[in-house]
């Protein structure tokens, strides 16, 4: 079996109100899968309960053939299952390499202790992680942008290090929300080179939520749509974009009249 | 050859030998030279600066909401005192080589004082910790606050450490000898050379990530809880140590020298320096211990004097005197572009 | 209408905008693109007030307005939805359009009619009247957002990403109610990242890079222009 | 039962006071997400209203040699009132004005003067008394003039401000406030306490079952009461309580409706002061209790604790809050652990905040993700 995550029937209920209901969702090792859905459907939710941000009310989650339903986000976050922010979180204070430094700290072999009294082989430790973090910043080109601190970081350089910030915790699901937003055609373009390679490169798993249709129906091998925190529709692009259900709660009926539907 | 690492270990042992002895010649010499007035001055000035520096760890460094660290300060004092006042008389008898009055047997009682008075302070920076795990922010602040005037009144309300009068004639374990100085300043170069080195750290930078955003921090994978409690328990085991000497120097304790205004002015003292800076702490500590002492010469106007500049000094230099950055030997600075210092809060 | 000349707006250290200047006429719909971070939300913010320039001029109807607060800009004619729609989330539907007409509460006769034509507007906010508006979907509360603004009773209206995170089918609907709402007379500033469609309803564009205005154009000359279309339509 | 119930009549004034100064924590919190530390010092300067208008402004009459007086006394009492929540709102919107508005909108010159002002005050009044109509003009004359002369230092060293919205910034600012209104106190008031004697007849209610109100007891209660009901409804009927309401939810939004916010903020500060004010007044009057000028800070704590308790920034939960506490404290005292009352305003703060970390009644927050 080739299963990396799998949700069984999963709901979550804030007060009486279900974000998300009987959720099934599954993905197999090396996918790219989109995840679509007006605002409000629940798709954040769902990554929430992902990362352990939340507990599902009722259902089970399987990551690695590990129930991790109840485990804390760090946990999970160490387990392989990192992510981004639609609304981009990021230390704001630190800067660009630190950022990445702090997601690559799980590799430290040095205590608590090592680090007060920075012995020898917190030294060395601490230097092996710098270097990765270095290395990771090469692989996004954010090289030149090392020393500058992340919350006067460009926007579109902001999204990427948010990026490379999730893969230096050495994952093997990625979790991106809303990676494109507020990102002009161009950006965009980059962007779904960029996630093609970081697939390729570290072997990811990649759940993505993004509105931008082009770039979904472009990259993504499956899709899940989402509308009242249930899955209305899920399959390939072309089957999601005739789907009937779909184009009723999402994409409406002239949607192929403004946005070009063939992949670029 | 020597290994890299036994090299390493040389190099360590040699240079805590070189500031200990430093510091011991140095110590010596402001003592015999120093006026008394002066010299408890700067007594105190080692005790703010521990203080600062413990909470910003707290405070600055890992950006939980803690206005209460006064508490810690007394549970120190408090515990200390106990052992050299009431505890320590009935081990004398099977332990003879606890008697006081010779510089070891000082040193000795003194290290016990510290150990107890740390611990205990330790374990009370873990049960204020707690909470921080699920309130934040302002509610934190209040329950910190809160924290540190139950303690108060605890005290207040134990007959055996003489309630609201506190206890007087501690043995003054480190004032023989010009100790005073050498233990203080010891206490000062251990919590600002840990800072220091926690900064410099991956594991300082974990610290400070649960500062400008926990929830990405957690999902990076940091144990966001871990890092909180330990923030609380080591900076509220320094107050503790902070206690411990006090105690031992100005040889009396009341329950008013630990209240909420105390707290408030570790707090003004953090913030003032510009919140998560270490130089900054050390150098808001010395300038709040040290000017009402300046303006003593305004007599009643003093007061209203330092609360003036406090005020003035928010309105002009919101993000504290040095904001994020850091001043002093090369390795120290920390290159960052600084902002705003003050994101730390909230 | 509005003319804005030379604005140069600073956060900190940083520069937000560099001496840029542009015009919007009396009736016109005008659109903004650009990448994030280009300035179009600090000239919208600027103009109504929220973010003080360090020089430049903001004229409005022949007054300059970039002293005055927001408020004072509100009570002259300029009316803005901000971005991520930032309804009162707490407060009623209703309760959220009667602060829209904070400026002439006591009128209550004039306020409720008002309100009702929101409503005729926006018929899905009457079915929502009694509910607060923090349960509302995203398109529902990008109208209330609208909606509160008109009844600033502006003649100027101020638009911040109006189709951030609408499901696509929503985007066509907020568009159409744009052009109705300009129709009425209300001239249309609006920013969006959805370039294509701001540029069919706008009769002007300008393109903002990194703090400058590099084109300023006719939208349909726009939507020609090969490197808009490259770097901002995606083609 | 008898004790049981008279604890929970003394339990319920305490609280009432508690809840009328919470409310102004509570509101304030609401709007700019401050802790006004110098709260609980308007209480003081509201006592102390209270006592310059009881013993030396107004003509009152001692009703041990005039008992004919009473009803004179009570009009006298109400103008008190009335002067106490006026000079306090005054005081609270001053506060706001020059110590707060600065932290969000930046120093201007005025604010540079006021504060130069205030500072040349206690160096002039080393050399000026204020007793005489003419020192008191040149007092203020030359406090202005200082101001003048201290402007541009003091804009200097803000002109490289960096406004940050840091809480921690904020509650400095506050202590810095409330330590100057202490200090300022003893300047002008002294530090020695000052009660106010016996103005208004004393009579006391003796209920079925042994247990009796006193008739301060009852005003306290209902003159609280009765400020809590128009704040209830200033906040939900009212043009500046609607304003209030879309602050406290989006400051940058309810800006964009036309809302004066720097106004309503004002406003809230002034209503918030007046009622602390009211509190200390009646305090001071009705059970002669010493007034110091520290005199505020433990109550002003309590109430803190009692608006946290309930949920900050939420009105009713300040009312529950400030009432819960009352009645603990009261139980507390009467017990053989008086002297732990002081501390049972926090263990029950703590106690509740592990269980509903937004307070009593407060809204859960959960952080958007």
């Amino acid at each position: 079996m080739n299963r990396l995550l799998e949700t069984k029937a999963i709901t979550k209920k804030f007060g009486g109100l279900a974000a998300v209901s009987d959720l099934n969702i599954w993905l197999d090792f090396g996918e790219l899968i989109g995840m679509i859905g007006p605002n409000g459907a629940g798709k954040t939710t769902v990554f929430n309960l992902l990362t352990g941000v939340y507990e599902p009310t009722e259902g089970d989650i399987s990551f690695a053939d590990q129930r991790i339903n109840g485990l804390k986000t760090f946990q999970i976050a160490r387990i392989g299952a990192a992510r981004t922010f639609q609304n981009i979180r990021l230390f704001k204070n630190l800067t660009t390499l630190e950022n990445v430094k702090v997601a690559g700290h799980m590799n430290t072999h040095s205590g608590l202790y090592a680090s007060l009294f920075k012995t020898h082989s917190q030294l060395t430790s601490d230097s092996e992680i710098d270097g990765r973090a270095r290395k990771m910043l090469e692989a996004m080109n954010l090289s030149h942008a090392a020393d500058i601190r992340a919350g006067d970081l460009a926007y579109g350089l902001q999204r990427r290090l948010e990026i490379a910030r999730a893969l230096a915790t050495s994952p093997k699901l990625l979790l991106l929300d809303e990676p494109a937003a507020g990102m002009n055609p161009q950006e965009k373009q980059e962007l779904m080179g960029l996630i093609r390679k970081i697939r390729e490169d570290f072997s990811l798993t990649i759940l993505l939520i993004e509105h931008d249709m082009k770039l979904v129906m472009g990259i993504c091998e499956r899709i899940y749509v989402l509308d009242y925190g249930k899955i209305i529709a899920q399959g390939n692009p072309s089957e999601i974009s005739r789907n009937p259900k779909v184009i009723a709660a999402y994409l409406g009926e002239d949607y192929s009249d403004d946005t070009a539907l063939e992949t670029p | 050859m020597i290994g890299k690492s036994m090299r390493f270990w040389i190099v360590r042992f040699l240079t805590i030998v070189g500031i200990l002895l430093g510091m011991f010649f140095l110590s010596k010499i402001i003592t015999d030279n120093l006026d008394s007035y002066y010299y408890q001055i700067l007594i105190q000035c080692g005790i703010f600066i521990t203080l600062a520096v413990s909470l910003n760890l707290i405070n600055g460094i890992t950006g939980q909401f803690s206005i209460g660290h006064a508490g810690f300060y007394a549970v120190g004092a408090y515990v200390g005192a106990s052992w050299t006042l009431l505890w320590q008389p009935r081990f004398l008898h099977s332990a003879p080589f606890l008697q006081m009055g010779t510089t070891f047997g000082d040193a000795i009682n003194l290290v016990i004082a510290l150990v107890l008075g740390v611990l205990a302070a330790a374990m009370a920076g873990f049960v204020v910790g707690l909470p921080s795990l699920r309130l934040r922010g302002d509610y934190l602040a209040i329950v910190t606050l809160g924290f540190g005037e139950v303690i108060r009144i605890v005290v207040l309300n134990i007959d055996e450490v003489g309630g609201a009068r506190g206890l007087s004639g501690i043995p003054t374990l480190v004032s023989t000898g010009g100790m005073a100085v050498f233990w203080v300043f010891l206490l000062v170069i251990a919590v600002v050379v840990l800072s220091k080195n926690l900064l410099q750290s991956v594991r300082g930078l974990t610290w400070l990530a649960v500062r400008e955003d926990e929830i990405a921090a957690d999902a990076m994978g940091v144990n966001t809880t871990k890092v909180k409690v330990t923030a609380f328990v080591i900076g509220s085991a320094f107050a503790g140590a902070a206690g411990v000497l006090y105690a031992h120097f100005f040889t009396g304790i009341s329950p008013d020298v630990f209240d909420m205004n105390t707290s408030i002015v570790i707090t003004t003292m953090v913030v003032l320096g510009g919140t998560g800076s270490v130089t900054g702490a050390i150098l808001a500590a010395t300038l709040l211990t040290s000017l009402p002492e300046m303006l003593r010469f305004l007599k009643d106007y003093r007061m209203v004097i330092y609360s003036l500049s406090l005020i003035i000094m928010m309105l002009t230099r919101p993000q504290g005197l040095f904001g994020t950055k850091e001043i002093g030997w090369k390795s120290f600075h920390r290159r960052r572009r600084t902002s705003a210092g003050g994101s730390a809060a909230a | 209408m509005l003319t804005i000349s030379n604005l140069t707006v600073f956060y900190g250290a940083i520069q937000a905008l560099d001496s840029i200047s542009l015009e919007v006429n009396q009736g016109e719909i005008v659109t903004m693109i650009g990448a994030n971070g280009a300035g179009k939300s600090t000239t919208i913010r600027s103009i109504s007030g929220l973010v003080r320039p360090r020089s430049g001029e903001i004229i409005f109807e022949g007054k300059p307005i970039q002293e005055l607060p927001a408020h004072e800009i509100v009570k002259i004619g300029i009316g803005q939805s901000p971005e991520g729609r930032r309804v009162f989330a707490n407060m009623t539907v209703r309760e959220n359009l009667e602060l829209g007409a904070y400026t002439r509460l006591q009128k209550k006769v004039e306020v409720s009619s008002d309100i009702e034509k929101m409503f005729t507007l926006f018929p899905r906010l009457k079915e929502r009247e009694r509910q607060s508006a923090g349960t509302l979907s995203g398109g529902e509360q990008q109208m209330l957002a609208i909606g509160r603004a008109l009844m600033t009773r502006p003649r100027l209206l101020l638009l911040d990403e109006p189709s951030l995170g609408l499901a696509p089918f929503l985007v066509q609907s907020i568009f159409q109610i744009i052009r109705d709402i300009n129709r009425q007379g209300v001239t249309v500033l609006l920013v969006e990242q959805n370039a294509n469609q701001a540029l069919r309803i706008a009769n002007r564009g300008y393109v903002l890079e990194t703090g400058n205005v590099v084109l300023a154009e006719s939208a349909e000359n726009l939507l020609k222009n090969d490197d808009v279309r490259k770097a901002y339509l995606g083609e | 039962m008898q004790a049981l119930l008279q604890n929970l009549i003394y339990g319920v004034q305490l609280g009432s006071l508690y809840a009328l100064i919470a409310l102004g924590y509570t509101m304030v919190y609401g709007v700019l997400g401050l802790i006004n530390f110098a709260h609980g010092d308007v209480y003081m300067v509201g006592a102390y209203v209270g006592f310059y208008a009881c013993t030396k402004w107004l003509p009152f009459q001692d009703i041990s040699v005039h008992p004919e007086a009473a009803w004179h006394n009570l009009g006298m009492a109400f103008i008190t009132l009335m002067l106490a929540i006026l000079l306090c709102a005054a005081l609270g919107m001053l506060i706001e004005r020059f110590a707060y508005r600065p932290l969000r909108n930046g120093l201007k010159d005025l604010d540079a003067h006021f504060w130069g002002f205030v500072i040349a005050l206690p160096l002039t009044a080393k050399f000026i008394t204020i007793a005489s109509p003419f020192g008191l003009i040149s007092f203020i004359g030359v406090g202005i003039v200082v101001g003048y002369v201290m402007r541009p230092l003091i804009k200097h060293l803000a002109s490289r401000i960096k406004l940050t919205s840091s809480r921690l910034n904020a509650l400095i600012t506050a202590i810095g406030v409330s330590l100057l209104l202490e200090n300022g106190g003893i300047l002008l008031f002294g530090a020695n306490p000052n009660f106010i004697p016996n103005l208004l007849p004393e009579r006391k209610f003796n209920l079925p079952g042994g247990i009796s109100v006193q008739s301060g007891q009852m005003a306290i209660l209902a003159v609280s009461l009765f400020l809590m009901i128009s704040l209830r409804y200033i906040v939900l009927y009212t043009k500046p309580g609607k304003a209030m309401r879309a602050i406290s939810y989006d400051i940058e939004a309810a800006k964009l409706m036309g809302i004066d916010t720097d106004r309503v903020i004002s406003f809230t500060f002034a209503i918030g002061a007046g009622l602390a004010g009211a509190g200390g007044a009646m305090v001071a009057a009705f059970t002669h209790i010493k007034i110091t000028p520290l005199f505020g800070l433990q109550p002003g704590l309590k109430a803190f604790v009692a608006a946290v308790l309930g949920g900050a920034g939420n009105i009713p939960g300040a009312v529950l809050g400030g009432i819960l506490m009352g009645v603990a404290e009261a139980f507390v005292a009467g017990s053989k652990y008086v002297s732990y009352r002081d501390a049972i305003a926090f263990c029950l703060l703590i106690l509740v905040l592990l269980f509903r970390p937004s307070g009593l009644l407060g809204k859960n927050v959960v952080e958007k993700v």
